[in-house]
């Protein structure tokens, strides 16, 4: 091979190409390498230091959730077809990849009611802050108005983004107190004035309260109480959802939302201590040239067959540059792979079905978990799969005493947000991987845990 | 109606599709030129199945029945539910693993896909990767209860630092150009913190689409550089340029002419010197490992492509790893979480945590940590390598790039003349990792462009390497070979290169029309783009 | 000279797959018939790689060096390695990934493979035998420590007994043939241990060729019995074969007639009148699963085929499994090890055991305790559908059968006539999970044979039924759609049936130079057993 | 469909084909089916009941080894592609598993020295019992020679096989003190005569001491001092061998042997409890024609290209029926394509060098066991990667003792056997996935195991 290049030695190559004074003249000082069977063995050992949602009764959530992935989606998305390839750049011999965006976003768009849906974005939080971003390459202003009921990581992440595309970010509160838990109605119609360019609500809350969707669209396109836009002046309205619960909620079209994006996780992606996942992102069509990322679409080849391609892409970065509606390049395809296959397996009637019996053992563990002495529900209102408890003890502490007995109660949401008004708050989300028998070891486990921690005052640490 | 019916997106173009009764009409006897994947037409699952057929049964509701307007009233329902398929577990397994099939990927052949580093991806990674105790991890699970996977980060960490020469690392970006991102912002922050405003981001002509797309959405202006006869950066330009609006220069090196600058440390003094930040777009690191450190040359910001340089596998467009490596200078401004081993944990049992007490972070970019599943496979592809293994990674990979590049240039064409006479190198002699021929000469002597020696590459049963790009080189044709591909592969592809200009020198119609092989041939984008159908018309069935 | 080297069996016939270059002719442009899998050459993982390449990383020699002459000595050393690949990772997926796009299979489409019950296989269950407390115990671990695997056999062991009737199960046996065997040889203990040597075993003519086959591997003869107009056994002809030198009469019900022989009661009366056993050959259970019961009928011994009614997947020809489950009298003689629940374990919390002491056994047939990880599978699709769930899927299996029966009965021909007329039912009306046609009226008329009929199926792109067996048919096609196939596929595969039946009226040629689209085309089977080349020839690279 | 079929009721397809007194009127008494999600918990908790070579150190062996199977070949066993069809009965679509299998049987070719190989048998204990038959089929004879040194599982089964082939089996025992542990040359060449059908030996042996071959295989062949056979005369010589350690060892064919076959599990297989694996199968051209099993056979199409075929198929049981070589039909397609993909994953130089690491790494082993107080070698021959020590104390208790610091040092030989000769014996196998310190770890715990058990009378149990 050196003959053929001319050269004498490899480093030959290297010399003739990187100035002296840049190349590295040691070793990298990295461990050497290792063989596959100790490579996997050290894998291993880090892995049997986590604690699994298979190694106790978990009931976390807040964003992400421990749903029973099927077989079949780890079968497909091991396959080499899809597993390997990149980014469709030549459809001819991507017919696999490029179908499967395009009933991806078959799905998306049924889900949420909206026409275009994109084929995927990175996850989450982000795909709401790309949704401010076409909001601004919409309408040009920058005021973002949120509720306080988005998730925290989407709040900071978006207050991050916005510092970059230029925009603020006013805050909404939600309605206090155990009747409260929804986004303040009157106050969000405050906010949004003429120079809003998007608002912005979680469906369900961070809370796991149910909002009331039509009327906040509503309140954000109309005439409110103070100097509310109207018509062409309204606002982008952006709905964060959980596509799981919006098997069973009003979609956010029949809503009046204009963009519903969210975290695709629940649909048929593994937990993977928070990613890779990926974020939906589906708006109503007059925003279809300005979104962000891949989009599949259908056509005819010269024989006339039936055929997909990545279309509309100047709106993209490789052709559109600094004009580009967003930068997003490698997004998250096999992850949305995961999604429709899951989606395709639980079907039309099983997504309703699985949205029942969330709402059914949520309920149960929920009016269960608020009999106990010293645990409160923190809201009325209805909810899906996860919501808020109030405990009269350290919250720190209870979830120690419960993971002492291989139960994790929820998240401790002063932990997650740093809010002073979230101390003593802890989060439970029900999957379906939660039966009966499992929340009632919840209940038994939480009650004696805040039964131990009353006896001590609330905030003092426990001994490990 | 609902929302959906209300719009064009979705109406059927009257193609195909409508629910044929199989996918298959007569197949061929003798003579007919439709292999078997062309005579499907391509249906989706939203044409497959019947009303009432699924494949998930539902767990039986357990607690007690309560009354269904308690649990959620009416108002709040849908109207209708998803009209999601209605499919068994077989049709959905016959139904995707028929797709997959559709499909080129790297595991069925040569990828030379220049820019994305399509090195093998080795098993052990999916293998690792799907190990309850990181899979199944929730990601919020209390640092004490997750030190296998912080340490893992940690570890990885500092293998990035190391690599890049730099020494603070966040893995939070979630793919290259979010890490672009995340490194603007940061540069931004860190002028900001300065008291100083700066508009302007240097980005050469050579640059991905990322890198000027990044710089708006960060709310900052591009300036482009010019691109000097070596294919470097024009020095005499960027002195122009630097000026003390200038925020930031965002470079690639090896950049994506395949070519290292001989000028990096004075580009990284004349930078430095008007006080701007030196960016490293790391999609090229595959070039340099072991050899070369971004941080010694100077650069402040260093993003990586985990699916690239560290084998984190495609997925047919993601998921990917964007990772960041700074300066001691932009460190305090990285986005939280940053795992940190914690103060006065002992050094042979050391544990663990995330830090959120970063006052001048820019904050978040995500929810959660990053791409843990994708940094198991790279943690798992370092420790594979090693030291060594890394640096002979990108030696290899350099060298069979000059190798089929040479072999290029030497390869002869029946007509006379060699492969180089039609696609010669743009710029220079040697070349990193990859390399950008032009195909002008082929375009204006055997009357075929870059596009259809691309698209007869297909039927030589090879993915072809990027097309038109970089912009600056007319009718590029960018080849990254990678480490991981024999000799015979190269030879084999360089002899299809001949072949095909071979043939386009007897009858150029060969290439203008293929492909000729592939499931479907060559597809209408303008059509798809004018009228963009971006959905699947569903129908309802009766019954 | 190796002793590999003297013989005659790896002679290349210089057919192909010498070293080219690489796999691809100049592929086709329009009109050419070839597709991409026919364009490429046939090469092995042999004729693959280099001299010194490798996948395999060898661990650290990480103790004392030590003479290799006191390690080993010389005289007990190979003289020279075997001559193993040489071949890098990516080699090794991307040949194999290669030639598995050689393979039809269930995943991709239909497989009505008479016989053989082609369900859909569930991926839960890979999932589940991939568990490491599963796939990576070994057998040898002490009982205590096994209880999980243990409790899985022993739960498996009662699902059989239950859906066979008949209380005693084996697991041993490895596949249906194997289970025929232990079979066989039980009813030679049996009437061994009563002081008894018979010599014959009745078998009807329609039955598979393994049991004739095991009858004359355990030391037993054959006889056989006549199938009477009805397609079940010839009573008349039992009665004057049934004597004392009758060990055992085997027999497959419903047959691979696919029917139900309604004599049951009065064969098995005739059968145990002399002394002899009744064997029932369970490859056909998925007609009756939660219906009608073996040990109801009479029988003494059944084998199962785990990979058939339980869904063990195929593997390309194994792994199987085939369990089998025996009446009291014949318990004692079953093979050992057996799974039993220990003696004064708590009903709360047995435990269980491998239980070796049965004093009349047979003894083993095998290593260890069977095929462990189809165990694994087969109760997780036990424990799937329940017991409702296995009477649906017999119950569909028949429906469906019976509606592809009834589609072609009725399906017209451009020409005249129905399927029908050509490819008449051989015995009976309706037929249980599978029926038989027979090609002869299509061959007489059409001038095409079964065989060719199969092989333009492939064009259609689906796998053929079982072809020419039964042996008493003429020209037969033994069609099993199973249960877990949809109408719409039913209804496709009826249409091609017809289409090719159409074509041949036209053209038989079409079907006696089929098929057309598949990777060979029809091989020369004759040249193959004449001069037989079974491994590849190796070529020593130089250098 | 039923109106197709002219049926009012599926039950009806029934009511009209099976008698009534045959038809089971009552519902199956086994559980209710379950969800995916709940049997995969069931089958999980099962595993968690098992301890696994992943939950402990473990040293055992004896037929089945715990050597690392590389990710590729589950990856590439998952593949519907080779996972799903069955026998390729149809050889136009199904190039792919016919390929496996002529590439299957040049690596054991290749690894035995033999030229033929079949394309797998059931695994190996059966594999020698088909050997048997063909020896039988051969030569007509009826007396089967072994040496003591085989499994004793082949033992068992041969017995079993035995009593149906119509041939008796003859046991020649090994040479016996430390200096023995191989076969008794002299006895073997006493107990072969002119009415020997097949002669059959281990190796390395069931303790694994490797035998000498050669030495075996002449004196089955040449005039012993007895009535030996010559010539036609010589019975079929078997060898049951291990395939890794075949990587270094003299094949089969180099010396003499006629027939190798063996448990091909150590080659990329899962233990899985102890199957599904295979057995391979090899032998000189002349017995090609009486061999078991599929065999894949080389041709071209009508078009001239290269393709295979299952091939003799006028030896099986489906054309030949009562005349069958063999009454085997599924066999083991899956775990002979782990073989090859392992086999060609460790290449021509690998398989050396695993064979060296496992002599040397063994041989360590074995001295520093056999240095132990209460510990002794029980023969001084050589070994590959297993090996056989006597211990001073009872092994039942003593594994029992290690157990409890979660090592598992080997196979308890007389629970095995069953022989009073194998009392006290313990049999350790070590693969490369036992490092010295996992190999120090086992001396430092059977040191102490052996040192407490001795304070008691051997044989006495100890309550666990
Ligand atoms: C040179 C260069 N920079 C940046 C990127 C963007 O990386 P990503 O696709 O991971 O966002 C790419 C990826 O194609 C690239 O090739
Ligand atoms: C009717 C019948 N009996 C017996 C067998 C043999 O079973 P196995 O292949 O599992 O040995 C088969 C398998 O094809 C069969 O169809």
């Amino acid at each position: 091979m050196l003959d053929a290049i001319g050269v004498g030695s490899v480093q030959e190559i290297f010399d003739r190409q990187i100035p002296e004074d840049v190349r590295l003249g040691r070793g990298l000082r990295l461990p050497a390498g290792q063989t596959e069977q100790d490579v996997f063995a050290h894998l291993s050992q880090l892995a049997a230091r986590n604690t699994s949602v298979e190694d106790e009764l978990s009931f976390l959530g807040a964003g992400m959730y421990d749903h029973y992935v099927p077989a079949i989606v780890d079968m497909l998305t091991e396959r080499s077809e899809f597993l390997t390839p990149y980014t469709p750049y030549q459809p001819e011999i991507s017919q696999g990849g490029l179908q499967v965006m395009f009933e991806y976003q078959t799905a998306i768009s049924e889900l949420t009611g909206l026409p275009a849906s994109n084929a995927s974005t990175y996850e989450g939080p982000s795909a709401v802050g790309a949704a401010a971003y076409m909001a601004k390459l919409h309408n040009g202003r920058s005021r973002i108005v949120v509720s306080a009921g988005l998730h925290p990581h989407t709040l900071q992440t978006l207050r991050t983004l916005a510092h970059g595309y230029g925009m603020e970010v006013a805050e909404v509160p939600l309605v206090s107190g155990s009747a409260g838990g929804v986004t303040d109605l009157d106050a969000w119609a405050r906010a949004i004035d003429g120079e809003t360019s998007a608002a912005i609500f979680a469906q369900p809350n961070f809370y796991g309260v149910v909002e009331d969707a039509a009327a906040l669209s509503a309140a954000a396109k109309s005439p409110g109480d103070g100097d509310g836009p109207v018509g062409a002046a309204a606002p982008v309205v952006i709905a964060q959802a959980d596509p799981i619960a919006l098997g069973i909620l009003a979609s956010p079209g029949e809503c009046g939302v204009d963009v519903a994006v969210g975290e695709g996780q629940p649909l048929g992606n593994r937990l993977d201590f928070g990613g890779p996942s990926f974020g939906f992102f589906a708006a109503r069509e007059q925003y279809l040239r300005r979104m962000p990322g891949r989009i599949a679409g259908e056509t005819v080849d010269v024989d006339g067959r039936r055929g997909f391609v990545l279309t509309l892409q100047t709106r993209e970065q490789h052709i559109r540059r600094e004009k580009a509606t967003s930068n997003i390049c490698t997004a998250q395809a096999l992850n949305a792979l995961a999604g429709v296959v899951y989606l395709s397996w639980l079907g039309r009637e099983g997504i309703v079905e699985l949205g029942e019996l969330l709402l059914a053992r949520t309920h149960y563990a929920r009016e269960r978990l608020a009999a106990l002495d010293g645990v409160h529900k923190l809201h009325e209102q209805p909810v899906v799969r996860e919501f808020a408890l109030r405990l009269d003890a350290d919250v720190a502490e209870v979830r120690r005493r419960c993971a002492a007995s291989g139960v994790n109660p929820g998240v401790d949401v002063h932990a997650l947000s740093g809010r002073e008004a979230d101390r003593g708050v802890l989060l439970v989300a029900i999957t379906e991987r939660r039966s009966r028998e499992d929340i009632d070891r919840l209940v038994d486990t939480l009650a004696a845990a805040v039964a131990a921690s009353d006896q001590q005052p609330a905030g003092e640490a426990v001994a490990a | 109606m609902s929302a959906i019916d209300e719009n064009h997106l979705h109406a059927d173009p009257g193609i195909d599709g409508h629910h044929p009764h199989h996918g298959l009409s007569a197949p061929p006897t003798h003579g007919s030129a439709a292999s078997p994947l062309q005579r499907e037409r391509a249906r989706t699952i939203f044409q497959k199945g019947a009303r009432g057929r699924r494949a998930f049964v539902c767990p039986t509701r357990d607690v007690p029945a309560v009354d269904a307007e308690e649990l959620l009233p009416a108002r709040f329902r849908r109207g209708a539910p998803a009209r999601l398929p209605e499919v068994s577990e077989p049709e959905i397994v016959r139904h995707y693993v028929g797709i997959s099939k559709r499909n080129f990927d790297l595991d069925s052949g040569f990828y030379p896909l220049g820019s994305c580093t399509m090195k093998h991806n080795p098993r052990l990674h999916e293998r690792v990767a799907a190990l309850p105790g990181h899979a199944r991890l929730h990601p919020l699970q209390d640092d004490e209860h997750a030190q296998g996977a912080l340490e893992l980060m940690f570890n990885l960490q500092q293998a990035l630092a190391e690599v890049a020469g730099l020494e603070h690392v966040s893995l939070q970006p979630s793919a290259g150009s979010h890490g672009e991102l995340a490194g603007v912002l940061l540069t931004r922050a860190y002028h900001e913190d300065r008291g100083e405003t700066r508009r302007k981001v240097l980005t050469p002509d050579t640059a991905h689409g990322t890198n000027p797309a990044t710089v708006t959405m960060a709310g900052l202006q591009v300036v482009k550089l010019a691109t000097n006869a070596d294919g470097g950066i024009d020095l005499d330009d960027l002195r122009a340029k630097a000026d003390d609006d200038v925020a930031c220069l965002m470079l690639t090196n090896p950049n994506t002419l395949g070519l290292f600058d001989p000028n990096i440390t004075e580009i990284a003094r004349i930078v430095h010197g008007v006080g701007a930040t030196l960016y490293y777009d790391g999609a090229n690191l595959n070039a340099v490992m072991g050899l070369s450190r971004p941080g010694d040359m100077g650069f402040d910001i260093v993003h990586f492509n985990l699916h690239k340089s560290f084998t984190q596998p495609h997925g047919g467009g993601g998921p990917g790893s964007g990772p960041i490596a700074v300066s001691d200078r932009v460190a305090p401004y990285l986005p939280v979480p940053v795992v940190v081993r914690e103060d006065g944990s002992s050094a042979d049992a050391p544990t663990f945590a995330l830090d959120y007490e970063r006052p001048k972070s820019i904050g978040r970019l995500r929810g959660f940590h990053g791409n843990y599943g994708c940094f198991v496979r790279s943690y798992a592809y370092i420790r594979s390598l090693g030291a060594d293994g890394l640096k002979d990674a990108s030696e290899v990979a350099v060298l069979n790039a000059n190798y089929l590049l040479a072999r290029l240039r030497a390869h002869p064409l029946p007509g006379g003349g060699t492969v180089a006479d039609y696609l010669p190198l743009a710029y220079g002699q040697l070349c990193m990792h990859e390399f950008v021929l032009s195909g002008g000469p082929m375009k204006r002597e055997l009357k075929i462009k870059t596009l259809d020696l691309a698209k007869r590459l297909l039927d030589y049963g090879f993915h072809p390497p990027t097309v038109y790009f970089p912009l600056l080189v007319e009718e590029a044709l960018m080849v990254e070979p990678t480490e991981t591909e024999t000799i015979q592969t190269l030879d084999a592809f360089a002899d299809a290169i001949a072949a095909i200009l071979a043939e386009a020198a007897e009858d150029p119609e060969i290439a203008l029309s293929a492909p000729y092989t592939t499931p479907v041939r060559r597809l209408d984008e303008v059509a798809a783009a004018k009228r963009p159908v971006i959905r699947e018309t569903l129908v309802e069935a009766t019954g």
